[in-house]
């Protein structure tokens, strides 16, 4: 395969050594194209990104607050929908509205405004890039937090270990409002995610990706392993890679066997409280999930 | 300018009633304006609504506390609510009822349930009421009155409730004189 | 003079902020090993990584050194020195 | 066409003779016929607009906000706790210079919860950088959410129609609709000059403002406001010679004739009004319906020749003990005696003895003071 050559995210921005949210950007917007306007809610996404004077995106972008992305995505599609029917602006072109939001500001604060876009069908992507806890405030615990992953904010200690609920099944839920396409992807495999931007753009209303995205501070591991623990994250079965296109659910890779979590868990700091019997605990958790899609 | 004051219960009309007068007034040339009280009830509670009419520009914004008329549209009011509550000594009641009443008042009394029964089916008297208003007071004409409620209520509704208040204004004239 | 709503008109202009003297470590390529997988390309959160001539190439004012590119190099064409300052 | 409608309805009507792009609509009491309206408008295909039922206040202001920076034209209305709600997505319509209109039909704020009219909700949002309009009566709703679009556009800041809660949102009066070539002649089609996502212009919105330039987008909102007042004058006056009806910063009523000086916002103006005209012709008022961009100028030399004057306040400074219009007076009038009266709090109705009590007290006032008027004993 070769890739789009042609980079809507410039460099330059401020993103860690190793940052996984940009090469979300980089990839969705390389299947996304040119005629694609983004807005992304408050994080390290639009903070890395954009510190007036400078910004890296080289698409039309807003950011307007934390809990609304999903709204403002709205606001977007519905005016370029009035302005080419009352106006003729636009041209003929058919505009890309994406939403790029961090799992605090898609599954958290701003959860209300993505259900409500969801549920009103209009037409925008909302990829939800996540990476597990609230790494622009300095890696507090969000819903999206896995289990026994320590945050500043659900600390190992002598009582916790950890963060002690499993992650907030966001795809799931997305599915659960009825729209036509949601995906789960991740970063480690490019061709797979961008296939499914792509795929997601090609159809009418709203659309979910969920992508993980390890994050080199927040998790606890060198930033050169970005790529190589999201994929571990696939492998192993912690983050299935799957689409559910007008409710019907395809697993889209299926690895031949899955590894060990450990493997996963022992790369990152975030989890090196963990005993053996912990991370047997989870082991347990991943293999029936993993049972129940046919993993 | 004149105040009146409707009473009846949520789901009546009342407020649509206030409002079918002053816009029947406005037709007539007059400046006018209708509010209801601002309250919580809902259907079945006691409600009230208001109407002013003046010759000049109505500036005032305070509630009515002295009405000119008052207007029952639910006899059942009369037992559980002060309907003559501020009303002038001059003022005058009409009242939807088949008894006859002593309030120490001028009071015009019709069967307006069975105006709207007849004529709309249902027990909606808030037209029939503007109508015996009209009647009563000749402070509106019937011919405006009926144009409100034409506005109000689009096609064969609006016929019915027009040709209910044009029955409701012959029966007080019937019954009380020019 | 501030734009009216902060607004930036200038599309990728954080290109004006070199990001190259982040650096700890530089990764070098040597393109005689070079199989144009593309994956240091791709992976490359800057990016930095861009092709000329028909091969690949690193644009180390921009490079901040994290060496995804070499940790996912399948043929060792990418490698790591100390950054010298 | 003279109609005799609400004050909700004046307002779509506005909206809808505004040819206004994109509306956001959420329900709350006493807003909701208004959005009801436009949703009819929309429906029988009288206004050419995307109407999106939004799950919040938030994001009624978060979709215009997204809507007006791609330079469509947008509308949503409020009250209350909905504007509360909102609150600092009001200071990012302003911060990125958004020409949004908003209708906010003012509501108390909880608790306890009340749906009755009071301004506290809107001057909560005193600093947010938006203009503020306050509406005596239904033609005035009508005539100034028409003005708000061509204020907004042309200063670049978002305009709040304030109208006082079922005293106007739910009272029927004539008001004339003006024709809709003759409006859509005088808005014009909004045609963004700074801010819009076109993806044959890449800009970027609302990004990190970092030390370095925040306080000067500050100074500019401020240094729109100042123009605002200038833009709202020759609007008022360009809208005068098109429709008829005068406006202007501030109005004055029989300050030729007074003795004695009254200061109000909103609906109760048409009460003291009343009051002037039957009960004493040696009151004047001065109603303030452009309560930001504080018109300090034109108050000043208005009540150059009066040496007190009674603002009444339908909204409280906790812990200051008076209201948001008197607090701005003191600022401007530090020769004068400032007689504040904190009135219709949560509903409470304001009568014409309240005025005749408020009159009375001002007439015997040496000095500075604060009163409370219709608190039951």
């Amino acid at each position: 395969m070769q890739f789009p050559r042609e980079e809507f995210l410039a460099p330059g921005h401020r993103g860690c050594a190793g940052c996984g949210a940009s090469i979300v950007v980089r990839l969705a917007l390389k299947a996304a194209g040119k005629d694609t306007i983004v807005t992304t809610p408050t994080g390290c996404l639009e903070v890395m990104t954009t510190p007036y004077p400078e910004t890296a995106w080289k698409v039309p972008w807003i950011h307007v607050a934390f809990e609304c992305a999903g709204a403002v995505a709205s606001g977007i599609s519905r005016a370029v929908k009035a302005l080419k029917r009352k106006r003729g602006k636009f041209k003929d072109k058919k505009i890309n509205v994406i939403a790029i939001g961090g799992d605090g500001g898609s599954a958290d604060i701003g959860f209300q405004s993505l259900s409500g876009a969801m549920e009103r069908g209009e037409d925008i992507l909302y990829i939800m890039y996540d990476n597990e806890a609230y790494m622009n405030t300095g890696i507090q615990r969000s819903s999206e937090t896995p289990l026994f992953a320590a945050t500043t904010t659900s600390p190992a200690g002598k009582v916790w270990k950890g963060e002690d609920k499993p992650k907030k099944d966001m795809p799931m839920i997305m599915a659960a409002h009825g729209v036509p396409y949601v995906a789960t992807a991740c970063i480690s495999y490019p061709e797979d995610f961008m296939r499914k931007v792509k795929k997601a753009l090609s159809i009418e209303g709203p659309k979910f990706i969920h992508v993980l995205q390890p994050c080199t501070t927040g998790w606890g591991y060198p930033p050169d392993k970005t790529i190589e623990i999201g994929r571990l994250a696939v492998e192993t079965g912690v983050f299935p890679l799957y689409e559910i296109e007008y409710g019907e659910f395809r697993l889209t890779y299926k690895p031949a066997k899955r590894k060990p979590v450990k493997e996963y868990i022992r790369m990152q700091k975030r989890f090196r409280h963990l005993t053996d019997e912990d991370i047997e605990k989870i082991q347990k958790y991943i293999d029936e999930r993993c049972k129940l899609l046919g993993l | 300018m004149i105040e009146i004051r409707f009473h009846g219960r949520g789901g009546q009309g009342a407020v649509t009633a206030a409002q079918i007068l002053a816009k029947a007034a406005f037709y007539d040339g007059k400046y006018c304006q209708a509010f209801p009280f601002f309250g919580v009830e809902r259907r079945g509670a006691p409600v009230r609504a208001f109407t002013r009419i003046d010759d000049k520009e109505i500036l005032i914004r305070s509630q009515i506390y002295e009405p000119d008329y008052v207007v029952v549209l639910d006899p059942t009011l009369l037992d559980s609510v002060n309907v003559l509550e501020g009303l002038k000594k001059d003022g005058a009641v009409i009242v939807n009822t088949v008894k006859d009443l002593d309030l120490g008042y001028k009071v015009y009394t019709l069967d307006a349930t069975k105006i709207a029964l007849d004529v709309l089916g249902v027990p909606i008297v808030n037209t029939s009421m503007v109508g015996a208003f009209a009647g009563a007071t000749k402070l509106v004409s019937l011919e405006s009155v009926k144009k409100a409620i034409l506005e109000t209520f689009k096609g064969k509704l609006g016929e019915k409730n027009a040709l209910a208040a044009e029955k409701a204004y012959n029966e007080i004239i019937e019954k009380y004189g020019e | 003079m501030v734009n009216i709503g902060a607004i930036i008109y200038e599309p990728g202009s954080s290109v004006k902020n070199k990001t190259g003297t982040w650096r700890v470590f530089k990764p070098i390529l040597n393109v005689e090993l070079c199989v144009k997988c593309e994956n240091c390309y791709i992976f490359c959160p800057e990016p930095a990584i861009y092709e000329e001539d028909g091969v690949f190439k690193i644009n180390y004012d921009y490079c901040k050194g994290c060496l995804i590119c070499a940790n996912e190099c399948p043929t060792g064409a990418i490698t790591k020195t100390r950054e010298e300052k | 066409m003279k109609k005799v409608i609400t004050g909700t309805s004046a307002a779509a009507e506005a909206v809808r003779l505004c040819d206004v792009d994109v509306v956001a609509a959420y329900p709350i009491t006493p807003q909701t016929s208004c959005v009801e309206k436009i949703a009819e408008f929309v429906a029988n295909g009288e206004l050419d607009a995307e109407y999106i039922k939004v799950e919040s206040e938030h994001s009624a202001m978060a979709a215009c906000i997204g809507a007006s920076a791609t330079g469509a034209r947008t509308f949503t209305a409020t009250a209350s706790q909905g504007l509360a709600l909102m609150h600092e997505l009001l200071f990012i319509a302003s911060g990125m210079r958004l020409p949004i209109v908003m209708l906010n039909t003012n509501r108390a704020l909880s608790a306890p919860i009340n749906i009755w009219c009071d301004h506290q909700d809107s001057i909560s949002q005193r600093d947010t950088g938006w203009i503020q309009l306050y509406a005596e009566n239904n033609q005035e709703t009508l005539d100034l959410v028409i003005q708000a679009y061509k204020i907004a556009e042309t200063v670049l800041l978002p305009v709040m129609v304030n109208i006082d809660g079922f005293i106007l949102t739910h009272t029927v009066e004539p008001v004339e609709i003006p024709e809709e070539e003759k409006v859509r002649n005088f808005v014009g089609v909004y045609e963004p000059r700074h801010a819009y996502l076109d993806p044959d212009r890449p800009i970027t919105q609302g990004p990190v403002g970092v030390p370095e330039c925040y306080m000067e987008t500050r100074k500019q909102i401020e240094e729109a406001m100042e123009e605002a007042k200038k833009v709202i004058d020759k609007v008022n006056k360009e809208f005068e010679k098109e429709f008829g009806r005068k406006y202007s910063l501030i109005e004055t009523y029989n300050l030729e004739n007074a003795d004695t000086v009254l200061m109000a916002m909103g609906s109760v103006c048409g009460t003291i009004k009343h009051y002037i005209n039957n009960y004493d012709n040696k009151v004047g008022l001065i109603k303030v319906r452009t309560y930001r961009p504080f018109p300090k100028e034109e108050i000043r030399k208005v009540l150059e020749d009066f040496d007190k004057v009674g603002i009444l306040d339908k909204n409280i400074s906790f812990g200051m003990n008076m209201g948001a219009l008197a607090i701005d007076c003191l600022t401007i009038l530090k020769d004068k005696t400032i007689c504040n009266y904190i009135v219709g709090l949560g509903g409470r109705d304001i009568t014409i003895q309240n005025i005749k009590e408020i009159v009375e007290n001002l007439r015997r006032a040496k000095k500075d003071k604060t009163e409370w008027i219709g608190l039951n004993k």
